[in-house]
């Protein structure tokens, strides 16, 4: 019982900055720019966010700082596949290859300072832990908490609102949106900038929320990980937050289960939420589902091309 | 609003044109890198001198930019290979450690007579990458599950069945550091006593040459084109179109196995944990600036290797940092990218 | 034409101080280099329907989508109302008052009609939910005659259906000056009228409209006035429709008069292809197949008529083996080919003309010796499996080139360059090779111009005369008649109806179509 | 082994030398060596463990004249040996290295000692007679210092049982802070880790829980709870051993340089504010005992997690043993994640 409430409350933690980056990548995949450079813009937040908080920012003002500065790398993203119109798997690794490589310069002489981060619940309302609920409940954080609430406004958003169906047709058919009154580049630009956002605050969870302290990698694949959450969840935000807490749960059930001396291959036990990734998708494509994948994804619209 | 600048869709860009932007996005690139290098401070002149001279124009130089580029052309036609037919291989790493792993097995079990170590590596390192890669091939014809998702998730995989080898039988057991032991000499390509190249070099020169043939020359090359350009299109004129995608998507994830191959058997001599890092950048990088094109994949991967022995100068002499080489990486690469508008597009404007 | 529609047409275009609701002169449009428009001018009155005809590629629709603001002009100059306006995006265009029904429809394929409307509306429009728009399309459609169901999703809609959501979802846009691009070209002869009935009461009600077409017999009964083009220029500029002939305007368009073959010469040979009960399961929304038979016999050509998103598309899937039927029997040669790959299926002698050329017939990316050689390189023709002979495809298709008059073609130009008619011709090139047996040809001149559509036609009546069996699936009823031997009229993915050419009355079809709500 | 040239010391890192960690504790003997010998002292990070990358790296240093190299992981230790059979007139060090040889020797420390007594102050701590530790990878110097630290706990109170958790990444702050929440779930009341982040001791100070670090005095990151940390101070080593090296009198060790708390190279950080007086005095006896050799932390008679006697009573482990060393020892609840 008390392996399964530690469990349960872990598991958001697991999850919420994968939801959170596969959100922007979601804003921006709909709107028909892939997206690959999730691990450099989460690199960014991270580490952006570790600097505001050490000197001497308030943790909060630390998540909107590092959101904001990965929307700069976001922003050179959007320059060159929105306006430039290059290639835009390329360009998703050179922004990796950017973030990674300036976090790696910019953040030298900040690695390993511990620092207060983002308060539990348990703390902000005093929380007695005395329930299992209590107890779940305790360990979460505002953002977390807040995570259901934003899901649930941004498929309102996108699949109910008219904006939404004016940023997804951008990414279905941007000819059809273009003559419909779309401003094809400006929405594809504010899609790309929103993944900076979502991304880099999924980055300054990982630093200010998780682990009050940066050191240089620390997004470890988190963002390939929310790359791969995208296509599973087939671009919708309710399925990406069931996604994450499904790999969230798998990832937080090896250390647990090492922990009570459970006799397993651990790094073969590690291959279970890759393993049971790819088993929904199976399933899913089984069951004859679309893929729900935007018909322009990582094409380049020009207006007099026939398309 | 941006496309208020009338845009126009160049028909051919002339060869001429796109010269000059891939040069002028390079240079334009290289300009940033070298003031952000001169800023982290190193030298200016020195820029020159490591880049060119140190990486090209002294023999150890050369024999270090060499030996990188095997693996590196290796991985880049593997990339290329799958592109040609539109399967994104992202498990490019994911294979490259299977088949390093098979390569790691014949040499630490001694399997076979010693003279045939090496080619019994070579078979089972390529079946071994193709064997890996047939996953998400099978996954996607029988039941349409995106490559992308499965090849990346299957590399994450295969990283870790080598953490199970290497920390479980693999283990050195004198001080159990997840490192093998090293390989016998019959598993080892033999040194050319310049610097650390060795005879891998044969091998990837002869694969590329096959390769650049198969593409270019044969039939099958032909199918490949037609497939990945317009997969209905092939179907409806005949084409074999499941076995033209399955044969070069399994020969994508042999040439990843052999890349394995190469840098165990080839420099390494063992397996450790850091052997396969960082190829499938490399790869991507690769095919798309040779734009799939053979011949060019052994130009960009011997100018990469270059990169990598230039960033080592920089990393012992100047103390330029990891990041910072990635930063250029990334920078270069960027501005390449952003540079291919001026040669894709003409601006228009109405008088 | 009655006496008050000669009236209104004597009005329209001609009343003397009201400014032109769309002036267009001296424009010049060129693609990187490549001139699609030279010097075209072009004038629009309040209260008429302007006809735009022309060869393919003459720049009909470039100079529509210059007026629209989606291609911005190299030179020249436009007035909307007499005020002077460049649109430079279609947004601007809209604001001006114009609408456009594009050639490609803008549509959103995964979303729904009401959905798509509700898009092309705009941020200002006070329609905000996905049910208001669909309330109006409901109205629309009824008021205008062309059957359109809102919550249906544009994927799963035949082209015919699509077509008809574009114009729906163009005209609740409210344009004033309204551009319709070949907007009949997939409608049934009886939609068609409806749809242009419609369009010539709106331009009555004071406003205006463009048509373009290929087809003279609109152009005769809607259209007030005419402007043909000829290589991006306005060789006739507004004449009135009243007094032209269509030899004349065939004249003009081509720059030569053509003589219209009849019929193929026809023999009672054996049957060659026999389609029994074949029957595809209706997709989420499209149309299947039912129990479908039919008997196609050497040197015969078999028509088969009727509204598009009858289950054409599907039966040609069939039969290429793009798609698997559940049941039934296609017997080529004697084999059942039911699960034949397509490949097997040329072997046993099969052709077909897909109607979208590019998107199963030809690779646009590769270059025109490259899509002449698609269908032989398995057979060998050019050298072994180890080495590809690309001198003698080069060879091949620069026989080819000539042969069937390709023009602006090299063995080396990429297929997308070409023209419609051109890449048509690419595509018969290569599909009339002796070994055709039976030929499946699916709208083979849709959207082709006058010469290219009798080069296509004469080039299958030969085909036929040497003794292959052709099927003919065209909407277009003047092609089925003027080619076939028998027509079969299909309806809801089976076959209605099949006589002689002879017997087909227009009553006939009329009945056999009248199935179709 | 005579040195050719004037003495040029090279450091090589395989990532960030300032990663509060591994690498900062050797830095930090890098800065000595510079001080106290006055030598020219270069740096190189982010050079990773490949044998192209490393061989490249040594050999512009030799070009260059650089004659001491010193190699800071132990997936540096093969292809620093070639170099060393290469160019028998540079001297090599390898810290955690396997090779050793007439003109290179591996080092490490006996960091088990510290960890035995950290294990006291840890079995001082402990209410609920359960602590636990987190670590990286299950190599062998890892596994010493996790069986250490539970033998040092339980020889306050033999019921005190350690739970063990690899986190399988030496870099992963998230991760490391998820797997301490995993292991105070199991109502541990005392948490160390074995890895250079502080993520589980800022865990560990808000859970109110005595905390242990690792390489540095981490106490920053947990100044409450801090009992201490077992720290590297590789001057001890380096400084005196680079001096030979250039004073022509070095004579590698066959086995490797392996010292421990009686050459200081390991050591306790100073201990915490909460440390109680009885504590401090266990420590420091633990300490005398070991410097004094009656005590060995792998003295038998030593059992395995699953009850197989590694050691019987009266016997100890040798430092070949110690370097294989692949499994936990009684009264750890853990899991080895591969087995042999
Ligand atoms: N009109 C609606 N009002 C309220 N909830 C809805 C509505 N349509 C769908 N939902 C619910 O919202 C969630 C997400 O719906 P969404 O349409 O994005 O997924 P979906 O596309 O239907 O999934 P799938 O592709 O598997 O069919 C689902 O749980 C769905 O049941
Ligand atoms: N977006 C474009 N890019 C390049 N060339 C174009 C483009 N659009 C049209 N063209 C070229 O301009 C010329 C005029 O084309 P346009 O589409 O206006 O012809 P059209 O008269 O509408 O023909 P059709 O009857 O086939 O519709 C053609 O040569 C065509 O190839
Ligand atoms: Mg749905
Ligand atoms: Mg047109």
């Amino acid at each position: 019982m008390d392996f399964l409430i530690g469990w349960i409350a872990i598991i958001p933690n697991y999850a919420t900055p994968l939801v959170l980056a596969s959100l922007g990548l979601i804003i921006c995949e709909r709107a028909g720019i892939l997206n690959l450079g999730a691990e450099g813009l989460m690199a960014v937040g991270a580490m952006s966010a570790a600097i505001a908080v050490l000197s001497g920012g308030n943790p909060w003002a630390a998540l909107v700082a590092g959101a904001a500065s990965a929307m700069a790398l976001a922003f050179l993203f959007g320059m060159a596949t929105v306006v430039l119109r290059a290639d835009q798997t390329l360009s998703g690794l050179a922004v990796v290859a950017i973030g990674l490589g300036v976090t790696g310069v910019v953040g030298r002489s900040y690695v390993q300072k511990t620092f207060v981060g983002i308060p539990n619940l348990g703390d902000i309302f005093a929380l007695e832990r005395d329930t299992a609920v209590a107890r779940i409940v305790a360990v979460q954080d505002p953002i977390t908490l807040a995570l259901p609430v934003m899901v649930g406004l941004l498929w309102w958003w996108l699949m109910r609102s008219r904006s939404g169906l004016r940023l997804r047709a951008v990414g279905e058919n941007p000819a059809a949106a273009d003559v419909a009154g779309v401003d094809v580049q400006i929405v594809q630009l504010g899609a790309v900038l929103a993944s900076g956002l979502l991304c880099g605050l999924a980055g300054a969870y990982l630093s200010v929320a998780t682990s009050h302290v940066w050191v240089e990698g620390m997004v470890a694949s988190r963002g390939w990980v929310a790359v791969a959450l995208v296509i599973f969840a087939r671009w919708n935000p309710a399925r990406a937050l069931v996604g994450a807490l499904v790999f969230g749960s798998a990832d937080a059930l090896v250390p647990r289960l090492q922990a009570v001396g459970a006799d397993i291959p651990v790094y073969l036990m590690m291959t279970l939420p890759y393993l049971l990734t790819l088993l929904v998708l199976v399933i899913g494509s089984i069951s004859g589902r679309r893929s729900g994948e935007p018909a322009f994804l990582g094409r380049i619209y020009l207006r007099q091309d026939k398309h | 609003m941006l496309d208020a600048a009338f845009l126009v869709r160049r028909q051919q860009p002339g060869l001429l044109l796109s010269a000059l932007s891939y040069t002028g996005g390079l240079a334009f690139g290289l300009a940033v890198s070298a003031m952000l290098l001169v800023q982290a401070g190193v030298p200016a002149s020195a820029l020159v001198d490591e880049f060119l001279v140190a990486a090209f124009l002294t023999s150890d130089g050369l024999s270090q930019t060499v030996t990188a580029a095997l693996p590196l052309i290796l991985v880049g036609l593997a990339s290329a290979v799958a592109t040609r037919v539109r399967f994104w291989n992202i498990g490019v790493e994911g294979q490259l450690w299977l088949g390093a792993v098979a390569a790691t097995w014949v040499a630490l079990h001694e399997i076979g007579p010693e003279s045939m170590r090496l080619p019994l590596a070579f078979v089972l390192a390529a079946l071994a990458g193709s064997g890996w890669i047939a996953i998400s091939l099978v996954l996607k014809q029988r039941w349409g599950v995106n490559e992308v998702i499965s090849s990346l998730l299957l590399g994450s995989v295969a990283f870790l069945l080598v953490q199970h080898l290497l920390f479980g039988i693999w283990r050195d057991p004198a001080n159990s550091f997840p490192v093998t032991a090293a390989f016998p000499p019959a598993s080892r390509f033999s040194a050319l006593g310049w610097g650390q190249l060795h005879a891998g070099l044969f091998v990837a020169a002869l694969i590329a040459l096959a390769v650049w043939f198969l593409l270019e020359r044969t039939r099958a090359g032909f199918y490949a084109d037609a497939v990945g350009l317009n997969r209905q299109a092939a179907l409806a004129t005949g084409l074999p179109v499941r076995r033209t995608l399955a044969g070069l998507v399994l020969l994508s994830g042999a040439l990843s196995g052999l890349a394995g191959m190469v840098i165990v058997s080839g420099t390494e001599h063992r397996l450790n944990q850091a052997v396969g890092n960082g190829y499938l950048f490399s790869a991507i990088v690769i095919a798309y600036l040779a734009r799939a094109k053979p011949f060019w994949v052994v130009v960009v991967a011997l100018a990469l290797g270059a990169v990598f022995t230039a960033g080592n100068v920089l990393k012992v002499f100047y103390g330029v940092s990891e990041g910072m080489i990635v930063l250029v990486q990334g920078t270069v690469l960027i501005s390449i990218l952003m540079a291919q508008f001026f040669s894709t597009y003409s601006l228009n404007r109405p008088s | 034409m009655t006496a008050a529609q000669k009236a209104i047409a004597g009005r329209a275009g001609s009343l003397p101080g009201t400014p032109p609701a769309l002036d267009m002169q001296g424009v010049g449009k060129a693609f990187d280099g490549k001139p699609a428009l030279e010097d075209a001018a072009f004038t629009l009155e309040w209260g008429e329907v302007h006809a735009i005809v022309g060869e393919n590629g003459a720049g009909k629709s470039t100079l529509m989508n210059v007026a629209t603001g989606v291609y911005a002009a190299d030179s020249g100059h436009q007035a909307i109302n007499g005020a002077a306006i460049a649109p430079r995006n279609p947004t601007e265009a809209t604001a001006g008052g114009l609408g456009m029904v594009h050639q490609h429809f803008r549509l959103v394929e995964s979303f729904t009609v009401a959905e798509n409307v509700l898009l092309g509306l705009g941020k200002k429009s006070r329609v905000r939910s996905v049910s208001e728009a669909a309330a109006l399309v409901m109205a629309k459609s009824a008021e205008i005659g062309l059957p359109v169901d809102p919550h249906r999703v544009i994927a799963d809609l035949s082209i015919a259906d699509r077509q008809r959501a574009e114009i729906v979802k163009v005209l609740l846009l409210g344009a004033r000056i309204l551009v319709l691009d070949e907007p009949t070209a997939v409608l049934t002869d009886e939609e068609a009228r409806a749809l242009l009935d419609f369009v010539r009461r709106l331009a009555r009600q004071g406003n205006a409209v463009v048509l373009i077409t290929h087809k003279f017999r609109e152009v005769a009964a809607f259209c007030d006035r005419i402007t043909i083009m000829r290589h991006g220029k306005t060789v006739l500029s507004g004449a009135q429709v009243e007094g032209i002939s269509e030899e004349e305007v065939a004249r003009l368009i081509v720059g030569e008069t053509l003589a219209t073959g009849g019929r193929p010469a026809s023999r009672h040979g054996a049957v060659r292809l026999s389609i029994k009960a074949l029957s595809l399961p209706a997709r989420a929304h499209g149309q299947g197949l039912h129990a479908l038979d039919l008997d196609l016999r050497e040197a015969e050509v078999l028509g088969i008529a009727g509204v598009g998103g009858n289950g054409q598309e599907e039966l040609v899937a069939c039969l290429g083996g793009l798609q698997r039927p559940a049941s039934g029997q296609i017997i080529l040669g004697g084999r059942d080919i039911l699960t034949a790959t397509p490949q097997e299926r040329r072997h046993a002698g099969l052709r077909v003309i897909p109607s979208d050329r590019f998107a199963t017939g030809m690779i646009r990316e590769l270059s025109i010796a490259d899509n002449m050689a698609l269908t032989s390189v398995s057979e060998g023709a050019f050298g072994g499996p180890l080495y590809l002979r690309r001198d003698r495809m080069r060879k091949r298709a620069e026989t080819m080139i000539d042969a069937f008059d390709i023009r602006g073609a090299t063995p080396e130009r990429s297929a997308a360059l070409l023209s419609g008619g051109n890449a048509q011709k690419v595509l018969l090139s290569r599909e009339l090779d002796p070994g055709m047996k039976v030929l499946v040809a699916h709208s083979p001149s849709r959207g082709l111009d006058m010469k290219a559509t009798h080069f296509v036609r004469t080039a299958i009546r030969q085909a036929v005369e040497n003794g292959a069996a052709c099927l003919l699936i065209s909407e277009d009823l003047q092609e089925v008649l003027s080619l076939s031997h028998r027509v079969a009229v299909m309806n809801r993915g089976t076959i209605v109806g099949c006589r002689a050419a002879d017997d087909v009355t227009p009553e006939w079809i009329g009945a056999l179509l009248a199935g179709h709500a | 082994f005579t040195l050719e040239g004037p003495p040029k010391v090279a450091f090589i890192y395989a990532s960030s030398a300032q990663d509060g960690g591994w690498n900062e504790a050797l830095e930090a003997g890098r800065k000595a060596v510079e001080e106290q010998l006055q030598v020219p002292v270069a740096v190189t990070e982010n050079i990773p463990e490949e044998a192209t990358k490393l061989r490249a790296a040594i050999d512009l240093y030799v070009k260059r004249g650089f004659n001491i190299i010193v190699g800071t992981t132990y997936g540096y230790s093969a292809p620093m040996a070639e170099a060393a059979k290469a160019y028998p007139n540079v001297a090599f060090l390898s810290a955690s290295g396997t090779e050793n040889g007439p003109n290179m020797e591996s080092f490490y420390a006996r960091t088990y000692q510290g960890w035995y007594l950290a294990g006291v102050a840890a079995g001082q701590a402990t209410k609920t007679k359960k602590i636990g530790i987190l670590a990286g990878f299950p190599v062998g110097v890892v596994n010493w210092d996790i069986n250490s630290f539970a033998l040092g706990a339980r020889s306050v109170d033999p019921t005190i049982e350690t739970v063990a958790v690899f986190t399988n990444s030496w870099w992963d702050p998230v991760k490391e802070g998820q797997v301490a929440q995993a292991i105070l779930d199991q109502k541990a009341d005392v948490l160390a880790t074995n890895l250079s982040a502080t993520s589980a001791l800022d865990a560990a100070e808000k859970a109110g829980v005595p905390a242990i670090g690792f390489q540095l005095d981490m106490s920053h990151a947990a100044p409450k709870t801090i009992q201490t940390s077992v720290v590297f101070r590789w001057e001890q080593y380096l400084v005196p051993t680079i001096k030979e090296i250039i004073d022509g009198n070095w004579k590698p060790e066959e086995f490797g340089a392996f010292e421990g708390l009686d050459k200081g190279v390991v050591d306790l950080a100073p201990l915490g504010p909460s440390v109680t007086e009885e504590t401090k005095a266990k420590i420091e006896t633990a300490r005398q005992a070991i410097i004094a050799g009656t005590l060995d932390p792998f003295q038998g008679p030593l059992k395995k997690q699953d009850g197989t006697v590694v050691v019987e009573a009266g016997g100890k482990l040798d430092d070949a043993a110690l370097w294989s060393m692949d499994y936990f020892v009684e009264g750890i609840t853990g899991t080895m994640p591969a087995k042999q």
